[in-house]
């Protein structure tokens, strides 16, 4: 086979490869709609005010924006997990856990000047994460005990911890509340200190005038992602530890053979994948409600999973799918008012689903079809 | 699919351009416009969100307003739900739970011409914000008398309590009831349980009737449930088990009917009116006189609705209960009652 | 103190909370005896449970309610076998889709046909079985049995012999012997004529049906209500007992048991000793964790469970 | 009766990216013992799966006793009394030999149950009858090699088969145990059964077949009478041109002792002792050839010597330098380069590409990386370097390592390793699965070693191998060295015998 017809047709594998999330979104939509249409309302409408709600405007865009912050963490966390043969479901534990760590650090160290408190809550989110992230990572690299069921564990194990741990450290009552004789609802942590909050992307922008509704809840922990997806990005393809880690995932057993430490990497790689879990709560915590509260967090790392298969395994994938996802949450979570309530939000995970399953599925009937060309 | 698909990306483009018209035509309403956003559990609980459920639904019924309730899922919806509403021209926004002081405070700065009621939070300061609590401890304290009374009066020394998930504001209904049963009973015993620390500790009827069995088992007498949907599966473990559960927030008495005997095991239910307080908020403001600040509904709350009084926290008389709580011990209820309006009693809200 | 723990209805109540765990996990032995992985089963179980509860209230039957539940569970195995055996998709990707869409399609359908997210199954399953005595009528033995062992939903008893049927049909008949083999060598099965791909369809869709049975228990027998989300974890915890039990029906059933001990323990600790609450609940998944640390090294999965069966790489 | 029992036509069977088989013509008589003979990949195991039901052809079509059959699947394969004992056994490891034997046709009682007492009384006889001794109630995975060959046939008598196919049945018995099998064919032969026996080895073509038909590239290029032909014709048929088969070796100098293991001792995953007390000593210049049946410890061998594998006892030097219990990476550092035995699992890793897999294991030094980076400008270009002097084809270092040829994919490994100077090369089964010209390649870059000086220890199942290779022969039988030759005074039936642990 001469060169040029052999690249040439790597070229049209890999672009293939490359679009069948699209094809799934468009299937998912395309289902979507069959059962919009099933429930009397008009397909085309519903996704009309959706996507037009979603990001027709500034403050649609700032809010898919912030709800996509998050699934990129969490989705980073899974494809860089996958990257090492790993399943990480533990995303939600670990968000737990870093998202209170980082709490606690935020309104514990309150006297330290915004330089050194940003970054120290930015490393406490992380390394909270890292850490629950470590047990089934040890467990794995060195007694082979699969990582699902027990990161799957960990979560409940998270839950029920950092339950604990607000309710010791939960806010005291407010002035107000003491006055009106009532107890705190539902435990809260007090809020971290002004110096280890992250500024807004409305105030940012507003310095430079240009106009962008103030309770937009965007915040700086957006850039933080996108760095951290870069960041990803180049550890995995452009270091040796990265080369080591994806060598792991590819046939561990090659690796071993070349000198890689099996263990090392996947304990490294879980605890890598734990923290970005963790930084969560660069967003939760440090940009938007500056306390921990447990249900901030629900489900941000299961929708992770779905995030990371989506984007391939890959951070512009899953910034991308990340953002999508945002967009379907925000366009639900307006479509479920402007309709009255007649359209639930729950179509939205019914549509997400449905996009994972069709990414799984689109991607081995392309391999195939590939194949048979091949072999004609 | 494919014409589906151009036509789709078509709309949205055509979409994108005319928006701000297209949300003033479809959604500019005339009436009185009211939206309840519901808390964790949502609509179905037979107990909290119904309650304010039905609330709206009276006031639809009286005063012919349009309403919308809608159900959060993550956080950020309570934000954006709210936000949204008010942003469309709703006249009342009622949030479920302490969970949206984060939501509505900053929203009723931003639509100072909007109304905005929270439930069980507090929401200070604003004059757009009305927050409506609830003495729960004060209808504990009475059911837990009914619970005692009732052990006492068949010769049991055991009754229990099952919580949803363990936080201050359900410990608040635990020490009301144990302050009412040792008023009535000073030697009973009292098991105590939650059912965990999520929110799904309000949504698992399995776990719950395990905890209900397990204090059954143990000689519970009457259990008292404040957990939620949870506490449906505590009426499941009472039936099967033929003792007595007191509901909540709701008029729950009919959960423990068994239709196929005739048996009644809902001995009573601690009322919550968060539907009073829901129908009174929509009342005040067709009224002209919508109240900022905190509305608190305790014993001493007394309101007429379509011709039945209702006060602010209470409990449940119906035709299930009638045979079970005898005119005696109403009497005996009634005058503890009386004390805690005029302060002769003080009932706790910290275990 | 001691007593008022661990007592006769202290087993019943282990052996309530055991049953969903036990017929779910068995469904994992089934579908991973064949070697695919299911971990759709917590989403299985939800969705199930859902249909139970919807099913029983359209038709008035609970019978007709875990019917549809152990057909709807099937069909989500269907679509498990279609995208992992036939597409040869990674198996535990297709079980997360499972779980999400789970976690979708019954909320929206609860709006969708009932206009709440909780909603009450008008009909119950009646209690089996002998009627517990008064202590006075009877010695503390027989009592104890009768609540241990006598005193249950007919789905417990149901599924017992659901457990003992299996632990046969896997040992002791040809289905069982291909199933083994089809989950251990796939080619070598193929070589005699067993077929892979049909006996993984068969295994992954009883899986899914014994799912749907222990979702109709969850939310017909025990709960009586379908809640979102009620599922609560059970699937994985079913996993870790299969895990536990070596991928045999009477070693799932017993770690199931285990786990129910555990939680029922869980349940009657509380309040009798001051540990917090919290670290009460942890513990069946602590204890989920350090079966599986150490069950490893004791028990082996069987061998291409997880791998999906290409013929042509020979 | 048809002149022909089999009767195999014009079969064509393409799979991706190759054509496994072109028109391919297959006659085989009744009764007869028909060698089928090529090199690995000239389409032998593909035909034979055709016939028996595994792959359908493209075209093509099969009749057996005259009758034109379509055999869409092994079922219908057995229904017409043709079975196949496959190079890899098809057995399942936990299973006993009598629920092997029986699966797809298990005897009934009840409708419902496994008869298990009948189906063992049934391979009680079977074997009895052919003078195999098999208890029905051990578990495969407890039974030597020879055995599971004996329960594959058994399992094929079992379901009435007329017709046997071996795939390629000898490659991992030891001498003895080859003999015993022939034995075994011939007593079927006599039986009436006609076989199919798959090889590349041409003394077994003259040991047992009455007819030979060789293939190559996806065609059949001959049919003859064994009778009538010699090795030396069949081999030429085989490669398409002579074959140089002994690769000549001029003598070398030994010098110092580089790797010497002392009492070394090790167990497996179970706890179960693998290798016992090794004692063993490669010089600089030097091939240490390890023969013996396979899974007597050779791996476990090579994996302690390269870290892989932990020992429980014993010491291992380099030039007289403790190495023991060194991390793997450790000791490639100290330039000991290693040819893995299974190329596939441990060789390379197929979805990096050629470059990438070419700096594995060197990876992370300079000059392959600045900082932590991976310098890739350098990469490339040791790349496009080893690329030529190794002759690596397609030479375009982005291509996947899983897109390239089994000689390809080889080649990479050998110009990675011995790119490295290394002071002592550990080659196990380098030539494995690869045809001639990459066999030839392999041999004389290890040649090129020896004479460079290199201490060098070679694992090969292929006696072959080892004898042309080899300057010193340490025969493993059981997890010990049982005896240490010098390869001039070796004879192969001595060696043969010492691999089956006679000479102790």
């Amino acid at each position: 086979m001469d060169k040029e017809k052999l690249q040439k047709e790597n070229l049209f594998f890999s672009i293939i490869e490359k679009i069948t999330p699209i094809i799934a979104i468009i299937g998912a939509l395309f289902i979507g709609s069959i059962v919009i249409l099933l429930m009397g309302e008009d397909p085309i409408q519903v996704y009309k005010m959706m996507f037009g709600l979603a990001i027709g405007n500034r403050d649609g865009w700032g809010n898919v924006l912030f709800r996509a912050t998050p699934l990129i963490f969490t989705g980073l966390a899974v494809a860089f997990a996958f990257r090492c043969g790993l399943f990480n479901i533990g995303g939600e534990g670990q968000v737990y856990v870093g998202t209170f760590l980082a709490a606690f650090v935020g309104f514990t160290f309150t006297n330290l000047p915004a330089i050194l408190m940003i970054p120290l809550t930015i490393a406490a989110s992380a390394l909270g994460g890292a850490l629950w992230a470590a047990l089934p990572g040890f467990l794995k690299a060195k007694k082979g005990i699969h990582e699902v069921i027990i990161t799957i564990m960990m979560n409940w194990i998270a839950t029920s911890l950092t339950f604990y741990l607000a309710l010791l450290y939960k806010a005291p009552p407010t002035e107000e509340m003491r006055l009106a004789g009532l107890p705190q609802m539902i435990p809260h942590t007090s809020e971290i200190a002004e110096t280890a909050r992250l500024p807004r992307i409305a105030s940012l922008l507003s310095k430079i005038n240009i106009s962008f509704p103030s309770h937009n809840p965007l915040n700086v922990s957006f850039f933080i992602a996108v760095i951290a997806a870069i960041l990803v990005y180049y550890i995995l393809w452009k270091t040796s530890l990265g080369y080591e880690i994806r060598a792991v995932g590819y046939n561990s057993a090659a690796a071993e053979y070349a000198g890689i430490s099996i263990p090392k990497n996947i304990l490294l790689a879980m605890m890598i994948s734990g923290a970005l879990a963790g930084l969560v709560g660069t967003n939760e915590i440090m940009g938007y409600k500056f306390r921990w509260r447990q249900e901030l967090f629900l489900g941000l790392g299961f929708n992770g999973i779905a995030v990371a298969l989506l984007g391939k395994n890959h951070p512009l994938g899953v910034v991308l799918a990340a953002i999508l996802f945002g967009t379907l949450s925000y366009g639900g979570a307006l479509v479920n008012i402007f309709t009255a309530g007649k359209i639930p939000r729950e179509l939205i995970m019914v549509i997400q689903a449905v996009i994972v399953i069709l990414v799984v599925i689109s991607d081995e009937i392309i391999k195939r079809l590939i194949l048979r060309r091949k072999t004609e | 699919m494919k014409f589906n698909l151009k036509n789709i990306f078509l709309l949205l483009l055509i979409t994108v351009m005319l928006f701000p018209l297209v949300a003033i035509n479809v959604f500019a309403q005339k009436d009185i416009t009211v939206g309840l956003v519901f808390d964790i559990g949502g609509k179905g609980d037979k107990s909290f969100n119904d309650s304010a459920s039905r609330g709206l639904g009276w006031a639809a019924q009286d005063f012919g307003i349009k309403r919308i309730e809608l159900e959060p899922g993550a956080d950020a919806d309570r934000e954006v739900n709210v936000r949204n509403l008010a942003s469309i021209g709703y006249d009342l926004i009622i949030g479920v739970g302490f969970l949206f002081e984060d939501s509505i405070g900053p929203a009723s700065d931003d639509f100072p011409n909007t109304k905005f009621a929270i439930v069980d939070g507090l929401v200070l300061g604003k004059p757009n914000v009305s927050s409506l609590s609830f003495a729960e401890h004060e209808g504990s304290f009475l059911v837990g008398m009914i619970a005692g009374l009732k052990a006492l009066q068949d010769g049991k020394d055991t009754v229990g309590y099952v919580g949803g998930m363990n936080v201050p504001l359900i410990q608040k209904f635990e020490a009301g009831y144990k302050a009412g049963v040792k008023y009535a009973y000073p030697d009973c015993k009292i098991l105590s349980a939650y059912a965990g620390d999520t929110p799904t500790a309000f949504a698992d009827p399995v776990k719950g009737k395990e905890l209900a069995l397990s204090q059954y088992d143990n000689g519970a007498y009457v259990i008292y449930h404040a957990s939620g949907l949870t506490g449906a599966g505590v009426y499941e473990a009472g039936k099967e088990r033929k003792r007595y559960v007191i509901g909540v927030d709701s008029n729950q008495n009919y959960l423990g009917h068994i239709e196929e005997t005739g048996e009644n095991f809902g001995l009573t239910s601690m009322l919550k009116q968060v539907d009073v307080s829901v129908y009174l908020t929509i009342k005040s403001i067709l009224e002209g006189a919508f109240e900022p600040g905190i509305r608190l509904f305790n014993l001493a709350t007394t309101v007429t609705i379509n011709d039945v009084e209702y006060n602010g926290v209470g409990y449940a008389m119906d035709k299930y209960n009638k045979d079970l709580v005898t005119e005696e011990m109403i009497q005996k209820v009634e005058e503890a009652k009386a004390k805690i309006i005029n302060g002769e009693i003080i009932v706790p809200h910290e275990i | 103190m001691f007593s008022s723990i661990i007592n006769p209805d202290f087993f019943a109540s282990a052996i309530r909370i055991a049953i969903p765990l036990a017929l779910a996990g068995l469904g994992g032995v089934y579908s991973e005896k064949s070697g695919v992985v299911n971990i759709g089963l917590e989403g299985i179980m939800l969705t199930t449970a859902f249909a139970a509860v919807a099913a029983t209230n359209f038709s008035g039957n609970v019978w007709i309610g875990i019917l549809i539940a152990a057909i709807v569970g099937m069909l989500l195995g269907l679509i498990h076998a279609i995208v992992t055996v036939s597409f040869k998709a990674n198996q535990i990707v297709s079980g997360v889709a499972i779980n999400l869409f789970a976690s979708g399609i019954t909320v929206f359908l609860s709006w969708l046909w009932f206009h709440e997210t909780q909603i009450m199954a008008l009909k119950s399953l009646p209690i089996w079985g002998f009627r517990v005595p008064a202590p006075e009528e009877a010695s503390s033995l027989i009592r104890g049995l009768i609540v241990v062992f006598a005193h249950h939903s007919p789905m417990v008893y149901i599924s017992f012999i659901i457990i003992v049927i299996s632990n046969i049909l896997i040992f002791r008949t040809p289905f069982g012997l291909r199933l083994r083999s089809v989950g251990e060598y796939p080619q070598a099965a193929d070589t005699l004529g067993v077929n892979v791909t049909k006996m993984r369809y068969i295994a992954v869709l009883i899986s899914g049906g014994l799912a749907g049975l222990a979702g109709s228990v969850l939310s017909i027998e025990q709960a009586h209500f379908f809640v979102k989300e009620m599922s609560g974890g059970r699937g994985f915890i079913a996993l870790a007992a299969m895990i536990f039990g070596k991928w045999t029906p009477f070693g799932t059933a017993a770690a199931a048991l285990l786990f129910g001990i555990g939680e029922a323990l869980a349940i009657r600790v509380q309040g009798v000793y001051t540990i917090p609450v919290q670290f009460i609940n942890m513990i069946p998944y602590l204890l989920a964790i350090l079966v599986l640390v150490g069950a490893i090294g004791r028990a082996t999965a069987p061998a291409t469970s997880g791998i999906p069966y290409e013929k042509e790489i020979s | 009766m048809a002149q022909y029992l089999i009767e195999m036509k014009d079969i064509s069977k393409t799979f991706p990216l190759v054509k496994a088989n072109d028109k391919v013509n297959l006659m085989v008589k009744k009764g007869e013992i028909h060698a089928l003979v090529g090199e690995n990949g000239a389409g032998k195991s593909t035909l034979m799966s055709i016939l028996y039901g595994l792959y359908q052809a493209d075209e093509g079509e099969i009749y057996i006793d005259g009758q034109k059959i379509v055999i869409s699947n092994p079922n219908i394969a057995i229904e017409n009394k043709i079975g196949m004992v496959h190079q890899h056994f098809m057995l399942v490891p936990p299973l006993t030999v009598v629920e092997n034997v029986i699966l797809g046709m298990e005897p009934r009682k009840n409708y419902f149950f496994i008869d298990l007492k009948k189906a063992a009384s049934d391979i009680k006889i079977l074997s009895e009858k052919y003078g195999f001794k098999i208890d029905p109630w051990t578990k495969i995975e407890d039974v030597s090699v020879g055995i599971q060959q004996r329960v594959e046939i058994i399992k094929v008598l079992y379901r009435g088969a007329e017709i046997l196919i071996l795939d390629e049945p000898t490659a991992v018995l030891t001498p003895q145990e080859v003999e015993e099998l022939f034995k075994i064919l011939k007593s079927l032969k006599r039986q009436g059964k006609t076989i199919i026996f798959i090889t590349h080895k041409l003394n077994e073509v003259m040991a047992i077949s009455d007819r030979v038909t060789v293939m190559r590239d996806g065609k059949v290029v001959g049919t003859k009478e064994t009778s009538q032909t010699n090795t030396s014709e069949i081999a030429t048929l085989m490669v398409g041109r002579e074959v140089l088969l002994i690769t000549s070796k001029e003598d070398q100098k030994i010098g110092k002792t580089v790797l010497r293991l002392e009492q070394v001792s090790a167990f497996n995953q179970h706890k179960y002792p693998v290798l016992k007390d090794i004692n063993l000593s490669v010089k600089e210049g030097q091939i240490i050839g390890i023969a013996g049946v396979e899974g007597n410890g050779q791996t476990e061998l090579v994996e302690v010597i390269t870290g892989l594998r932990s020992i429980s006892n014993g010491k291992i030097f380099l030039y007289e330098k403790d190495i023991t219990g060194l991390s793997t990476r450790k000791i490639r550092e100290l330039h000991i380069a290693h040819i893995p035995e299974d190329r596939r699992k441990r060789g390379f890793i197929a979805d990096y590409s050629v470059a990438e897999n070419l700096v594995l294991g060197s990876h992370y030094k300079p000059p392959f990386v600045k900082g932590s980076f991976i310098n890739f400008p350098e990469v490339n270009r040791y790349a496009d370097q080893l690329i030529k002097d190794y002759d690596i084809r397609p030479a375009v270092k982005e291509n996947l390592l899983k897109s390239l040829s089994g000689g390809n994919q080889q080649k990479v490994i050998v110009a990675r390793e011995l790119q490295r100077e290394p002071i002592l090369l550990i080659a196990a089964q380098p030539t494995r699965g690869l045809d001639v010209g990459s066999i030839e390649f392999v041999h004389k870059q290890i040649l090129k070693e020896r004479s460079k000086g290199i201490a060098i220890l070679l694992v090969s199942a292929e006696l072959d191998e080892i004898l042309s290779l080899s300057d010193e022969i340490a025969v493993m039988y059981e997890g010990r060295i049982i005896e240490t030759l010098i390869n001039k005074d070796v004879d192969k039936g001595k060696l043969g015998l010492l691999m089956t642990g006679v000479y102790k």
